[in-house]
C-alpha cells in the first residue's frame, strides 16, 4: 500500500527508517488533503448544479452563518493542521540530534563540489561512503557561499553555512548508492554540484576506512609537506592529474575538448587565445601559471570570471605538475594528407 | 447569453474619466485622478507581466532537455533571477492593489479621489523609476542570485546585483505610498452611510494588504540596502568572513517576503469576494468572518517567516514556534474558502468568465494553501525545501491565485474600466486554456519535487526529463491562453458592445455610477443605505446581464 | 470653506485628520526602517558581547549625552512652536522652529566631530576597521554604529529642511490659528527623529 | 470613525500646553542625566541593559504621548504606533530567539556565546586528528 502511494507520488525509494517515517506523514497529509478537497469541491459542484441561474429574475434569500458554522470552519482544519504538526515537528527534532556514538563525517561544500572527511583524516571528493545500519552524524560547513546537502532518498537536507557548522544525521538501511544534490543556489554550476552516497556493508566499510588511513599514513611519510597531494613515485603528469581532480579543476575544465565553464585543457598548451581585453596570448607555461594564481587578470574571451585563485592553495611542485598534465593533453596535429612541408602548430577554434 | 431585459438600452457615458479633462498623453502623465493612475499601473504591470512571462518561457524551453538546450548556465541563472524579480516586484505586488485598488477603492467608498492624489502619482513614478533602474541592470548583465538575494552569494557575485537591488528598493517606496494612501482614504473619505460594517469586502482586503505594505516593506528596503552596501563596500553585515551572520539576512528578507505573499494573495481574495457575490447573486456568507480573516492573515502572516529557514541552521526552537504559527495562517484562508463555497448555497449562479476564474482560483488556493500548510509540518519541509515542490507550491498559491484574480478582475471590471463588454465565448476559451495550462505546468512540478529535483537547476539527471517536458508543454498552453485573452480584450476595447452602468446586475457600490465613471466618480455624493453584498432585496426589474448593443 | 481644503475633502478638519493619520503611517514606516538595524544590532551584540561593550566604552559618552540633551531640547522648542501656532502667533513659531534648526545643526556638528575622531583612530566599518579591538566584533560594532547614526543623521538633515520650509512659510503668514497642520506634521517628524535618538543613545553609548 | 476635534478645529484660543511641554522637557533632561549617571556606575550584565532600555522607554513614551499628542488624540494614530511597535518587538524578538537557542556550532566561530567547553572539544579533537581541521574561510579580498 505504502509502496503504491510512494510510486504514485513519484517519491524515491526510502533508504532509512526516518525516510519511511516522513513518508508516512506525507501519505497522511496527502490523503487528508485529497479528502478535504473532494468534500469542498464536491459541495461546490453540487451547489453549482443545483443553484445554476435559471432566469434573469432569479431571487436569492439572505443567509447568514450561525456561530457554530464558523466554529466548525475554524476548528476542523485547525485540528488537522495541528495533528500534522504534532507528527512532523518531533520527526524534525529527532533528525537534528544524533544518537551518541554516531560516526562523525565532516562535509564541506565549495563551489561546486562536496568534500568529505572521515575520522582519522581520510577524505574523499564527491563520494560519501558510510556503513549500513550505523548512525552517521554529518557536520556540514561551506568554504564560500551557502550550499545545501540534500539526499532525496534519505529525506534529508541541511544547509552548509560558511564559517560555521550545521549538523544532521542518518542511518542508512542497506548497501546501495544514493544521489546527493546541492539544494541551495550557489552560482554558475549549482546544478553540477552532485555527489554520491555509497552505503557499504559495515565490515567492508571498516576495511575501506582502514585502508584509507594506511594510505594516508604512507603518503604523509613520503611527502615533504603533510597532506601534500603529490604522491611520491608517480610521474609528474599523473601527479598533475591527481591534483587537478582533487582541487576540482576538472569540474570546470574538460580534458576532452568540450566547452565547459572554463576553456578545455585539451590542446590548450601553446594555443593562441584571444582575451576579453582583445589581446592575444599564447598559453605557455607562464600563462598557465599566471592563470592559476590570478585568474581574473587574463580571461579568455567568451568565458566568465568565475575561477577562484589558487594562490596559496597549490604548492609550487603541484603547480608544475598541473602544467605538465595540461601539456600532456596536447594531441599531435592530425593532417589528412601526406606529412609534407613545415608543420604548423594547431590552433583549434574555441 | 440571456436577452436584454426590458428597460433602457445601455449607454456609454459621454463624459467620463477617459475624456475629461483631456485625452492627450500629457493629461494622462500629469493626472491626479486615481482612476487614470490605476489604469496606468495596470498597463505598466501588464508590460512587466509580459516580460516576466517571456523569461518563464525561456526557462521552460531550457529545461526541455537534461543538458544545455538553448542557453548556457550563466544565462539561465540570470533569466530565472529576472523572472522572479520582474514577476514579484513589478507585477504581482503592484498589479491588483495599485492597479485595480487605485481604480476601485475610492469609488467603492463613494469618495472623489484618494486622500493624497499627488502621493498617488508619485507612487506611480517611483514604480516607473524603480523598474527603469532594474531594467538598466538587466540590460547591463542582470543578476544571477535568484530573487531571494541570499548572502554571501549575492554580495560576492560579479553580476549587476546592485541596480536590481536598488530598483526593488525604489519600487518598495511606491508600494508604501500606495498602502498609506489607501489606509487614510478608507479611514477618512467614506461616503455617508458606508460604515465599517458596510465596507465592500474588496476594501477590507486591500486595507489589510496596505497594513502589510506599510509595516513590512521598510524592513525589506533596509535589507536590500544593506546587501547593496555589503556588495559595494564590504562592511561585513552579513559576511561570514567578517563575523556576520548570513542567516540573519534570511530572517530580514523573509520578514518582508513572507508577508509579501499575503500582499499578493489578499488582493486576490479581495477580488474573489466581490466576484462570488456578483455571479451567484447572493449575499456573502459570513461578512464579518471574511472581513476579519483578511486582517487576521495580515497580522498572523508576520509571525511565520521562519518557516523558510527550517533547513538553514536556524534553532529548532524557532522552527517550532514558526511552524505552529504557520498553521494558524492556514485557518484564515480556510475560513474564506468555506464561506465562499457556502455563499453559493441557494444562489443563482451564472457561469460568466469571472466566475470561471473564481473556480480556478478556488482550486489553486486550496491546493496551494494545503501544500503550504504541509510544508510547515517541519519534517516534510526538510525533504521539500528548495525543490520543485516549493516552486510548484508558491506558483499555485501566489501566481495561480493571483493571476486568476487578476484575470477575474480584468473581466469583471472591464465594463467599468472601458465602458464595453468583451466576448463571453472567447472569454470561456481563454479561461479554460489558462486554467488547464496552469495545472499542467505546475502539477508535474509537485511530482518533480517529491522525486527530489532541486530548484534553480540548469541541468538535471535524465530521470527527471519526462516530467519536465510535461511541465513545459503545459507552459505553452498557458502562453496560448494569455495570447487569446490579450487579443479579444484588445478587440473589445474598440468593438465591444456598450456595457451600460451595471451589466452584471451587481450590487457593488462601484456599479452605481456610469461606465466609464465620470471624473468625480459620482455625479452627486452618494448615500448608501444597503450593504454592497446584499441581493435579497433586488428591485423587481433587475438590471440583467445584458449583451448590450454595438455603439 | 478654508482655501487650503482640497476638493475631495468635506472640511478642513477632515483633511487635517487625514494628513495626521498619513503622517503617522509614514512614521511607522520610519520606525520599521530603523528596526532592521536595531535587530541586527541586537543579534550582533548578543554574539559579540565583549567586543561590543569594549567598543561602546571607547565612545565619547559625554558627547552622546550632550547630543541627547540637545535633541530633547529641540523637540521642546518645536512643541512650543506648535503651541504658538495654535494661538495664531506664527512669527513666534517661525522663531522657535529656527531655534530648533539651530540645535539640530549643533547636534550634527558634534556628530561630525565624533566621526572625525573615529576616522582618526581607524574606527571604520567592516573591512576598513583598523581599530584596537581584535576579532570581528569591533568591526561589526562600527559598521552598525555608522549605519544607525548615519541614517539618523540623514533624518536630522531631512527634518531640518522640513522645519526650515515650514518656518519660512510661518514667517510669511501662510498659516493661522485655524490652519497650521504643516507645522504639526513637521513637528511630528522632528519628534520621531528625537524619539529614535532616545533609543540609539543607550544602545550605542551606554550598554 | 468619529472625527476627533484636534486643536486645529477649535476656533476659540485652545487650552495651552506650554506648562505640560515644560514639565516633559525637564523630565526628559533629568532622565537623560539619570541614565548617563547609571551607566557610569557600570551595572553589570543584563540588569544594566534593562535599566538603560527601561529609561529609554519611559522617555520615548513621554515624547510620544505629550510632544506627539497621542495623549489628547486617541484613535487610529495610537493604533498605528502600537502596531508598528508590535512588529518591532516581533522582528527583534524572534531573530534573537533564533541566535540565542541555535546550536553553538552554527554561530560565528569567534562569537562569545558559543560555550567555551564545546569549542575546546572540537579543537582538541582536531588536534588529535579525530576531526579534520575546518578549512579556513577565505578572507574576502579587499
Amino acid at each position: 500500500m505504502s509502496d503504491l502511494l510512494r510510486r504514485l507520488l513519484f517519491l524515491p525509494p526510502a533508504a532509512s527508517q526516518h525516510a519511511r517515517d516522513v513518508d508516512s506523514l506525507h501519505f497522511f497529509v496527502v490523503i487528508t488533503t485529497m479528502l478535504a478537497g473532494l468534500a469542498i469541491f464536491g459541495t461546490a459542484l453540487a451547489f453549482m448544479i443545483r443553484y445554476r441561474r435559471r432566469g434573469e429574475d432569479d431571487r436569492t434569500p439572505e443567509i447568514q452563518p450561525r456561530h457554530w458554522h464558523e466554529a466548525l470552519f475554524i476548528g476542523v482544519p485547525l485540528a488537522f493542521f495541528l495533528v500534522w504538526f504534532a507528527i512532523g515537528y518531533p520527526q524534525f527534532v529527532e533528525s537534528t540530534r544524533a544518537p551518541p556514538g554516531a560516526m562523525d563525517v565532516f562535509v564541506m561544500g565549495k563551489q561546486w563540489m562536496w568534500k568529505f572527511a572521515y575520522p582519522g583524516g581520510p577524505s574523499s571528493l564527491d563520494e560519501l561512503r558510510v556503513p549500513a545500519g550505523r548512525p552517521v552524524r554529518l557536520l556540514i560547513t561551506s568554504r564560500d557561499v551557502i550550499h545545501s546537502f540534500f539526499v532525496p532518498d534519505l529525506r534529508l537536507k541541511q544547509d552548509a553555512l560558511p564559517g560555521r557548522y550545521t549538523e544532521t544525521w542518518f542511518q542508512a538501511d542497506a548497501p546501495g548508492r544514493h544521489q546527493i544534490f546541492c539544494a541551495e543556489y550557489c552560482g554558475l554550476s549549482h546544478s553540477g554540484m552532485l555527489a554520491e552516497l555509497v552505503v557499504m556493508k559495515p565490515e567492508e566499510f571498516d576495511a575501506w576506512i582502514a585502508l584509507q588511513r594506511r594510505g594516508l599514513a604512507r603518503a604523509q611519510d613520503a611527502a615533504a609537506v603533510p597532506g601534500d597531494l603529490l604522491a611520491a613515485g608517480s610521474s609528474l603528469v599523473e601527479q598533475g592529474r591527481n591534483v587537478a581532480a582533487v582541487q576540482g579543476c576538472l569540474k570546470c575544465h574538460s580534458i576532452d575538448g568540450s566547452r565547459h565553464i572554463g576553456p578545455t585543457w585539451r590542446d590548450l598548451y601553446r594555443r593562441r587565445e584571444r582575451l576579453s581585453t582583445g589581446a592575444v596570448v599564447t598559453a605557455d607555461e607562464a600563462y598557465l601559471t599566471r592563470s592559476m594564481m590570478d585568474p581574473a587578470a587574463e580571461i579568455v574571451d567568451g568565458y566568465q570570471n568565475v575561477m577562484p585563485t589558487y594562490q596559496g592553495k597549490l604548492t609550487p611542485p603541484e603547480v608544475a605538475a598541473v602544467v605538465e598534465f595540461i601539456k600532456s593533453l596536447k594531441t599531435p596535429a592530425v593532417r589528412a594528407g601526406p606529412s609534407e612541408g613545415p608543420v604548423y602548430e594547431s590552433t583549434p577554434g574555441r | 447569453m440571456s436577452p436584454l431585459p426590458a428597460g433602457d438600452p445601455p449607454v456609454y457615458a459621454a463624459r467620463n474619466y477617459l475624456n475629461t479633462p483631456a485625452t492627450g498623453l500629457r493629461s494622462w502623465l500629469t493626472t491626479l485622478d486615481h482612476k487614470r493612475i490605476g489604469v496606468m499601473f495596470l498597463v505598466a504591470t501588464l508590460v512587466a507581466f509580459a516580460l516576466g512571462g517571456v523569461f518563464a518561457l525561456l526557462i521552460r524551453i531550457e529545461l526541455l532537455t537534461p543538458g544545455p538546450t538553448i542557453m548556457d548556465a550563466m544565462t539561465y541563472n540570470r533569466i530565472f533571477t529576472l523572472h522572479g524579480v520582474v514577476m514579484i516586484f513589478l507585477f504581482m505586488i503592484p498589479a491588483i492593489p495599485s492597479g485595480f485598488g487605485n481604480f476601485l477603492l475610492p469609488i467603492m467608498l463613494g469618495a472623489r479621489d484618494v486622500a493624497f492624489p499627488r502621493l498617488n502619482l508619485l507612487s506611480f513614478y517611483l514604480y516607473l523609476a524603480g523598474a527603469a533602474i532594474a531594467l538598466w541592470g538587466m540590460i547591463h548583465g542582470g543578476a544571477d542570485t535568484g530573487w531571494t538575494f541570499y548572502t554571501p552569494y549575492s554580495t560576492t557575485t560579479t553580476t549587476k546585483v546592485v541596480p536590481i537591488l536598488l530598483g526593488a528598493f525604489v519600487v518598495g517606496f511606491s508600494s508604501i505610498l500606495t498602502g498609506l494612501n489607501f489606509i487614510v482614504t478608507t479611514h477618512t473619505l467614506r461616503a455617508p452611510g458606508i460604515t465599517w460594517s458596510k465596507l465592500p469586502l474588496f476594501v477590507w482586503s486591500i486595507y489589510a494588504t496596505s497594513v502589510i505594505q506599510i509595516l513590512a516593506t521598510p524592513v525589506l528596503g533596509m535589507t536590500l540596502l544593506l546587501v547593496a552596501i555589503e556588495h559595494a563596500f564590504g562592511w561585513g553585515i552579513f559576511d561570514p568572513a567578517r563575523g556576520g551572520d548570513p542567516v540573519l539576512f534570511q530572517h530580514f528578507f523573509w520578514f518582508y517576503s513572507h508577508p509579501a505573499v499575503y500582499i499578493m494573495i489578499l488582493p486576490a481574495m479581495a477580488v474573489m469576494s466581490e466576484v462570488v457575490c456578483a455571479f451567484s447573486r447572493k449575499n456573502i456568507f459570513g461578512y464579518k468572518a471574511v472581513a476579519y480573516s483578511s486582517l487576521g492573515i495580515a497580522f498572523v502572516g508576520f509571525f511565520t517567516w521562519g518557516h523558510h529557514l527550517f533547513t538553514s541552521g536556524q534553532s529548532p526552537y524557532d522552527a517550532g514556534v514558526f511552524g505552529v504559527l504557520t498553521m494558524f495562517v492556514g485557518i484564515f484562508t480556510a475560513i474564506k474558502i468555506f464561506n465562499w463555497v457556502a455563499t453559493l448555497y441557494r444562489g443563482s449562479i451564472s457561469f460568466k468568465t469571472p466566475f470561471l476564474y473564481f473556480l480556478g482560483f478556488l482550486f489553486f488556493l486550496f491546493f496551494g494553501g494545503m501544500t503550504g500548510v504541509a510544508l510547515a509540518t517541519v519534517s516534510l519541509d526538510v525533504h521539500w525545501q528548495d525543490t520543485y515542490f516549493v516552486v510548484a507550491h508558491f506558483h499555485f498559491i501566489m501566481v495561480g491565485s493571483t493571476i486568476m484574480a487578476f484575470l477575474a478582475a480584468l473581466h469583471y471590471w472591464w465594463p467599468k474600466l472601458t465602458g464595453r463588454l468583451y466576448s463571453e465565448r472567447w472569454g470561456l476559451v481563454g479561461a479554460v486554456l489558462i486554467i488547464s495550462g496552469f495545472v499542467f505546468t505546475f502539477l508535474p512540478q509537485f511530482l518533480l519535487g517529491n522525486e527530489g529535483m532541486p530548484r534553480r537547476y540548469f541541468a538535471y539527471p535524465a530521470r527527471y526529463q519526462a516530467l519536465n517536458v510535461a511541465s513545459s508543454a503545459g507552459a505553452s498552453v498557458l502562453a496560448i491562453g494569455f495570447s487569446v485573452v490579450l487579443v479579444y480584450l484588445l478587440v473589445a476595447l474598440r468593438h465591444g458592445p456598450v456595457a451600460g452602468s451595471n451589466p452584471w446586475g451587481s450590487r457593488g457600490y462601484e456599479w452605481e455610477t456610469s461606465s466609464p465613471p465620470p471624473l468625480e466618480n459620482f455625479e452627486v455624493v452618494p448615500a448608501f443605505e444597503r450593504g454592497p453584498h446584499e441581493y435579497h432585496d433586488l428591485p423587481a426589474a433587475a438590471p440583467g446581464a445584458g449583451e448590450g448593443r454595438h455603439a | 470653506m478654508h482655501s487650503a481644503v482640497a476638493h475631495h475633502f468635506e472640511s478642513l478638519e477632515k483633511q487635517a485628520e487625514a494628513q495626521r493619520l498619513g503622517m503617522w503611517l509614514f512614521l511607522a514606516t520610519e520606525i520599521l526602517l530603523f528596526t532592521a538595524l536595531f535587530a541586527a544590532y541586537g543579534v550582533y551584540r548578543f554574539l559579540y558581547t565583549a567586543a561590543f561593550s569594549e567598543a561602546s566604552r571607547g565612545l565619547e559618552t559625554w558627547l552622546g549625552g550632550v547630543n541627547t540633551l540637545i535633541l530633547v531640547t529641540s523637540s521642546f522648542t518645536v512643541a512650543m512652536g506648535l503651541d504658538a501656532a495654535t494661538r495664531g502667533r506664527t512669527r513666534r513659531t517661525a522663531g522657535l522652529l529656527g531655534l530648533s534648526i539651530l540645535l539640530g545643526a549643533v547636534f550634527l556638528a558634534l556628530k561630525a566631530f565624533e566621526y572625525h575622531h573615529h576616522f582618526a583612530h581607524g574606527e571604520l566599518p567592516g573591512r576598513y576597521y583598523t581599530g584596537p579591538i581584535a576579532g570581528s566584533g569591533g568591526a561589526l560594532f562600527f559598521t552598525l554604529y555608522f549605519l544607525i547614526t548615519g541614517l539618523h543623521a540623514i533624518h536630522v538633515l531631512i527634518g531640518m529642511t522640513v522645519l526650515a520650509v515650514v518656518a519660512v512659510r510661518c514667517w510669511r503668514g501662510a498659516y493661522d490659528a485655524e490652519y497650521h497642520v504643516p507645522v504639526e506634521l513637521a513637528g511630528l517628524y522632528w519628534h520621531l527623529v528625537d524619539l529614535i535618538w532616545i533609543f540609539v543613545f543607550p544602545l550605542v553609548y551606554l550598554i | 470613525m468619529t472625527a476627533h476635534a484636534g486643536d486645529a478645529a477649535v476656533p476659540a484660543p485652545p487650552h495651552s500646553h506650554r506648562g505640560r511641554y515644560l514639565a516633559v522637557w525637564i523630565a526628559l533632561l533629568l532622565l537623560t542625566g539619570l541614565t548617563w549617571g547609571l551607566s557610569r556606575s557600570h551595572v553589570p550584565g543584563f540588569a544594566g541593559v534593562a535599566i538603560a532600555l527601561g529609561i529609554a522607554i519611559v522617555k520615548g513614551t513621554l515624547v510620544a504621548l505629550f510632544f506627539m499628542h497621542l495623549w489628547d488624540r486617541p484613535g487610529p494614530s495610537r493604533l498605528v504606533l502600537l502596531s508598528s511597535l508590535v512588529f518591532v518587538a516581533l522582528l527583534i524578538g524572534l531573530t534573537l530567539l533564533d541566535v540565542s537557542t541555535r546550536s553553538p556550532l552554527a554561530l560565528p566561530p569567534d562569537a562569545d556565546t558559543a560555550p567555551e567547553a564545546l569549542r575546546r572539544t572540537i579543537l582538541e579533537e582536531e588536534a588529535a586528528g579525530r576531526r579534520s581541521p575546518p578549512e579556513r574561510l577565505p578572507r574576502a579580498t579587499p
